[in-house]
């Protein structure tokens, strides 16, 4: 049997009058039905074009992209809206409706599939909830914290139970309080829903704490895919020592607390 | 197309009038018009002007039937319309004729003004042709063959006397009159601005063939209301408040006897 | 009464005097009727104009060239005509729809039209503004194209669909000149042929005080309107 | 050649003959000097104004209430008139600043005077777009009020202000027919004075053509600047 | 003496046609030359709006401000002007010009205090090295990943070598290893030059390394300010407890090393 999200020899460049920027150079990757696949690798890596290509949002330059049977590459404009119905997409930049309410910017996608009135309005409360912002419902994006937004952005990709869901940093906005809930609400999620999950992250923790399985990228390469737990403790790749070296750093910095780990 | 296309409206005393269309300039036509139509009531007819403000689709709407008459050209731009644009119209009679004149405010008489000078005139169709006819009478041009309803500088043919000429809308003139040598203007237009009509370098004969017509399409050339209008508006009467209404800037074309 | 024959304070004083304002009034109406209207047809076609326009642009959502360039060029056809050029345009199409081709509505159509493709244009530029993340951020939910142009562009964009459309409504406003031209008479008109060609100076004034005031209340309550959304959005 | 007494297409052909286009190029020059005059001043006076009516506007970096009202109202003012009297308000402009009052740049000052508060408020539009966000960071660094908007506002603004400009600029060459007026002559003065009142249609559709292709290449232009900048900075 | 950075009675709160919402309630803070002065708390507790009112991009509804001996909530526009060019800012929503390139948008604040056109070179390249952004001095910021976007911000806020540097979460898009390397380079700065950070934090590791004192912010109010020591190992406030609690949590979720804390 074949995994649910299947990418082979994906390419992607970028480009302008001078240049050719090549960002994605053949990337090959496997993601299983339920899985919580984490995406790691230094800034500018490419995290966020491949995660982009996937739903097409980028054209890829070549190479082809399965979710379940459908080649999602191969889909014509019609099909590839239906589909994409189904595919819920949390981004970096939050990318709000500045002219609707938080309601409305988490009711829209459940417009979208025609979901009744009644209906969208229940389920939109819910996710208020459990993202902590219904005191904000009728409040719009401009008013915002950071965090705030961020977590419109979630409830909106989430509105719809998508089968996959493609999670760009979703929480790099949020104090670690609301992090650790949102971690909780994904893992929920793919385990009660059976969500495919595709995250960004450079949260390691994050990434420890939920991802079964991980693929490190190096400029635009998948340099290591792997169990989370053999990546964490053991990397063959470059990314992936430095990586493992500094989040150690961090937890062993241990100034204040004598070595004790707090 | 439609016979019955007249519309019929009461007036006070429940008397049924018959409502006559007509496209006619502002001034003084619309005046002349609605100085005479009491008279017009008495016979059972009503005038409805649905435009003063003229330009060059005039006739293609009468010709069209979209009104009965319109009112502010002479004869020659409309043969000459009628040629250029196939159509058939034709005068039912003339009314007024607006004198075509040249005014200075530096000079007292044609003979002052020098070589060189600066002249302006109209540049519509109707008046433009008559301006420069002037000019030539005056001996300062010789036209060459144009067009009654076609003219323009560029039909100069040769300047026996070196002038300037600029083309400018008629009602423009009156805001550069002190910016030119010499000013060529319908006299109404230089009477409305406050000038002295009488104070002219020289203007075009009594004799102008450019009296104003009302102008119809030829089946309508018999029609009771319109001959009704004609007559009245070349009654004596009519003439005189002409003569009354625009202290001579405007002369009616029926004589009136002293 | 003229500034020629008659001292300036006189003739400002008689602007305001009910002879005037006897005449004015009723034009005011026929200004107020024309505007309304084919400020309404200017709105509605010409937001559909240029979302048509923006939606088959070659950055648009729905890209077809062909199309792009015919409707492109017709549109800067229409624009390119000088107002005396737009009515012979407008007579067979008001002959057509209304059977006569003088009148206040065959002016109305004349107004709309000459205002419509540079609205469209304003429209169309409005959307171009509209940040692209928006727009993935719709295509990614699976919007048609028909669904992101009216459920996110059309209302990201209203503020400066607002203000666009501020401009073209003055530019009706102070068009409505060419309403003599239809014998649709209006304060434009009185303000042209009378005030103007004929030297009534008290009626001049007295009508372009008439237009200022139309259009400092259009510019009044646009901007106010577009400023309401703005901050009701907190985007100011 | 008129439609009503020839054919159609021979009336097209005729619209390409020498004899058309002796009288019409001679007068496109004239035009493009007009235009491009007229539309430098517009440039130029159109974005300073337009600055100035934003920054002291109540949302604007500095904000002068009353100054804001005034100038508002003069500009609403001017955009209230109708053509034919706008170019009342110009004669003493231009007697003052050339000494006559007809002319080809008696024109040039109409038709900037025309447009000039049009595009201000195109270009007042395109700075009320700009991200607030943007404008804070430029504040927070300490820059001068002349700093946010020569080196922050005016270039995020620049595409935009660019695609007004387009506006602008056709509306200027449509208004070209006002030369007659001014006995400026021109393509526009052709087209109307030569082509529909002297009914030679062949020269109304040779000069309608040309006005056609000059907007066009203006839209164009434009469009092709205003994207340019917005690739380069990979905001489409 | 008296701190260098003082707040007093800081009362904030936002309109709209409905209803008020207070966001500052009254805060006090004292936070010494030299300090890297953390703030943390739940999102949508204020912290952006505080540090916004210490340069006034927020205007206070009540309070006062000092930095040194001058009293910011009291400087005319042109003497607010001049101080904040000495007053460094990265904004959590980066804020970048996008009509400028990367260079460009560093060498801005640096062309406001007109420094001649060769330093600025000098000057921008050198940050660019050090936030490791040197190939894309000549691209746009449309054109950059989230992580390289903060970096500009970074760099940008730091050009001018400002005394006090106002940091609102500025890694939230960095991986591991470039919060590492920014981190270090703000403590470098603070050291060497003696700024003065004022740092948002919801990151524990990145405040827990770098940070002196730590303020923590609940809902509009400071419930706690201590010695980063004091606050990580014995926090008294609410929010203070929960995030030890979380940071815990996080640290020893050793799901696959055993308590081993890698
Ligand atoms: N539209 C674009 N045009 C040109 N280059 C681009 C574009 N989008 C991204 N890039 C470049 O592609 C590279 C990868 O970008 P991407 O956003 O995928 O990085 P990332 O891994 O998500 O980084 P981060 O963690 O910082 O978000 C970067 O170097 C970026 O500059
Ligand atoms: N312009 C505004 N208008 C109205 N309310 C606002 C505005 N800006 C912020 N708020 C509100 O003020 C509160 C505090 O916002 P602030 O941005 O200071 O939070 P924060 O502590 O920085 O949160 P985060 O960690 O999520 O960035 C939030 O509830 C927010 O909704
Ligand atoms: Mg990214
Ligand atoms: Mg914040």
């Amino acid at each position: 049997m074949s995994s649910y999200i299947r990418i082979e020899g994906l390419y992607k460049s970028f480009k302008n009058r001078k240049e050719e920027n090549t960002v994605l150079k053949g990337i090959d990757l496997e993601i299983e039905k339920g899985d919580i696949f984490g995406i790691v690798g230094f800034s500018g890596a490419g995290k966020s074009t491949l995660v982009r290509c996937i739903n097409r949002l980028e054209e890829p330059d070549r190479g082809k992209i399965f979710i379940g049977d459908t080649e999602i590459t191969s889909l014509n404009k019609k099909q590839l809206t239906e589909r994409r119905k189904k595919i819920g997409m949390i981004f970096q930049q939050f990318n709000l409706f500045d002219s609707m309410t938080v309601f409305k910017n988490i009711a829209y996608p459940l417009k979208l599939l025609g979901v009744s009135k009644k209906d969208i309005e229940t389920k939109v409360d819910k996710l208020l909830e459990l993202v902590g912002l219904s005191d904000k419902k009728n409040a719009y994006p401009g008013s915002l914290s950071g965090g705030q937004k961020q977590r419109v952005g979630i409830a909106r990709a989430l509105a719809t139970d998508p089968d996959v869901l493609l999670s760009d940093e979703a929480t790099s906005a949020l104090d670690p309080v609301s992090t650790l809930s949102i971690l909780d609400l994904l893992e929920h999620i793919n385990k009660e829903l059976g969500v495919t999950i595709i995250m960004i992250t450079h949260e390691l923790e994050a990434a420890k704490r939920i991802c079964n399985r991980v693929a490190v990228l190096e400029n635009g390469v998948i340099t290591e895919t792997g169990t989370t737990r053999d990546i964490f403790l053991d990397p063959q790749s470059n990314t992936g020592k430095i990586f493992l070296e500094v989040y150690k750093e961090f937890r062993h910095d241990n100034s204040f607390t004598g070595g004790e780990g707090i | 197309d439609s016979p019955e296309k007249k519309s019929k409206t009461k007036t006070a005393d429940g008397k049924e009038l018959t409502t006559i269309t007509a496209l006619a300039d502002l001034t003084p036509h619309s005046e002349i018009l609605e100085y005479v139509e009491p008279k017009l009531n008495d016979k059972g007819y009503t005038i409805d002007i649905v435009s003063t403000a003229s330009d060059a689709t005039w006739n293609e709407k009468t010709q069209n039937g979209e009104v009965d008459f319109n009112f502010n050209q002479h004869e020659p731009y409309l043969i000459e319309w009628n040629e250029i644009n196939n159509g058939t119209l034709v005068n039912i009679g003339g009314v007024h004729v607006e004198p075509i004149g040249a005014y200075s405010e530096k000079y007292t008489s044609a003979d002052e003004v020098p070589d060189g000078a600066t002249v302006v005139l109209p540049d519509d169709a109707t008046n433009e042709y008559r301006a420069l006819r002037i000019l030539e009478q005056q001996g300062w041009i010789k036209l060459g063959n144009t067009e009654n309803a076609r003219a323009s500088v560029a039909d100069i043919e040769e300047y026996i006397k070196p002038i300037e000429i600029t083309e400018l809308d008629s009602y423009q003139i009156n805001a550069h009159i002190n910016e030119f040598d010499v000013y060529i203007n319908n006299t109404n237009k230089v009477i409305e601005a406050g000038l002295d009509a009488t104070k002219y370098l020289f203007r075009e004969g009594e004799d102008s063939p450019y009296a104003n017509i009302i102008v119809t399409t030829p089946d309508k050339a018999d029609d009771p209301g319109l001959k009704a209008l004609v007559e009245i508006l070349q009654s004596e009467d009519t003439a005189k408040f002409i003569l009354d209404k625009y202290n001579g800037a405007v002369i009616p074309v029926t004589k009136v006897s002293e | 009464m003229s500034f020629l024959k008659f001292p300036f304070w006189e003739v400002v004083k008689h602007a305001f005097s009910k002879e005037v304002w006897d005449v004015l009034l009723p034009a005011v109406w026929d200004t107020l009727y024309m505007v309304a209207l084919s400020a309404a047809i200017t709105l509605v076609l010409g937001v559909l104009l240029g979302i048509a326009l923006s939606v088959i642009s070659k950055e648009g959502v729905r890209p077809v060239p062909i199309l792009n360039e015919t409707a492109g060029t017709i549109v800067n056809c229409l624009r390119s005509l000088p107002q005396m050029i737009m009515i012979i345009i407008t007579l067979p199409l008001a002959r057509m729809l209304l059977g006569q081709s003088y009148g206040v509505n065959a002016c109305i159509i004349a107004l709309a039209a000459s205002c419509i493709p540079m609205y469209a244009r304003l429209v169309q530029g409005a959307f171009v503004e509209i940040p692209k993340g928006k727009i993935e951020a719709a295509k990614a939910m699976g919007s048609s194209s028909a669904a992101i142009v009216f459920n996110v562009m059309l209302p990201e964009a209203i503020p400066s669909i607002i203000r666009g459309f501020t401009v073209a409504l003055i530019g009706i406003i102070s068009m409505t000149a060419l309403a003599g031209s239809f014998g649709a008479g209006g304060i434009g008109d009185i303000a042209v042929r009378f005030g103007f060609n004929r030297f009534y100076h008290d009626m001049l004034i007295a009508s372009v005080l008439v237009l200022i005031v139309m259009v400092e209340i259009a510019q009044i309550f646009g901007d106010l309107i577009s400023n309401l959304i703005l901050k009701k959005r907190h985007l100011i």
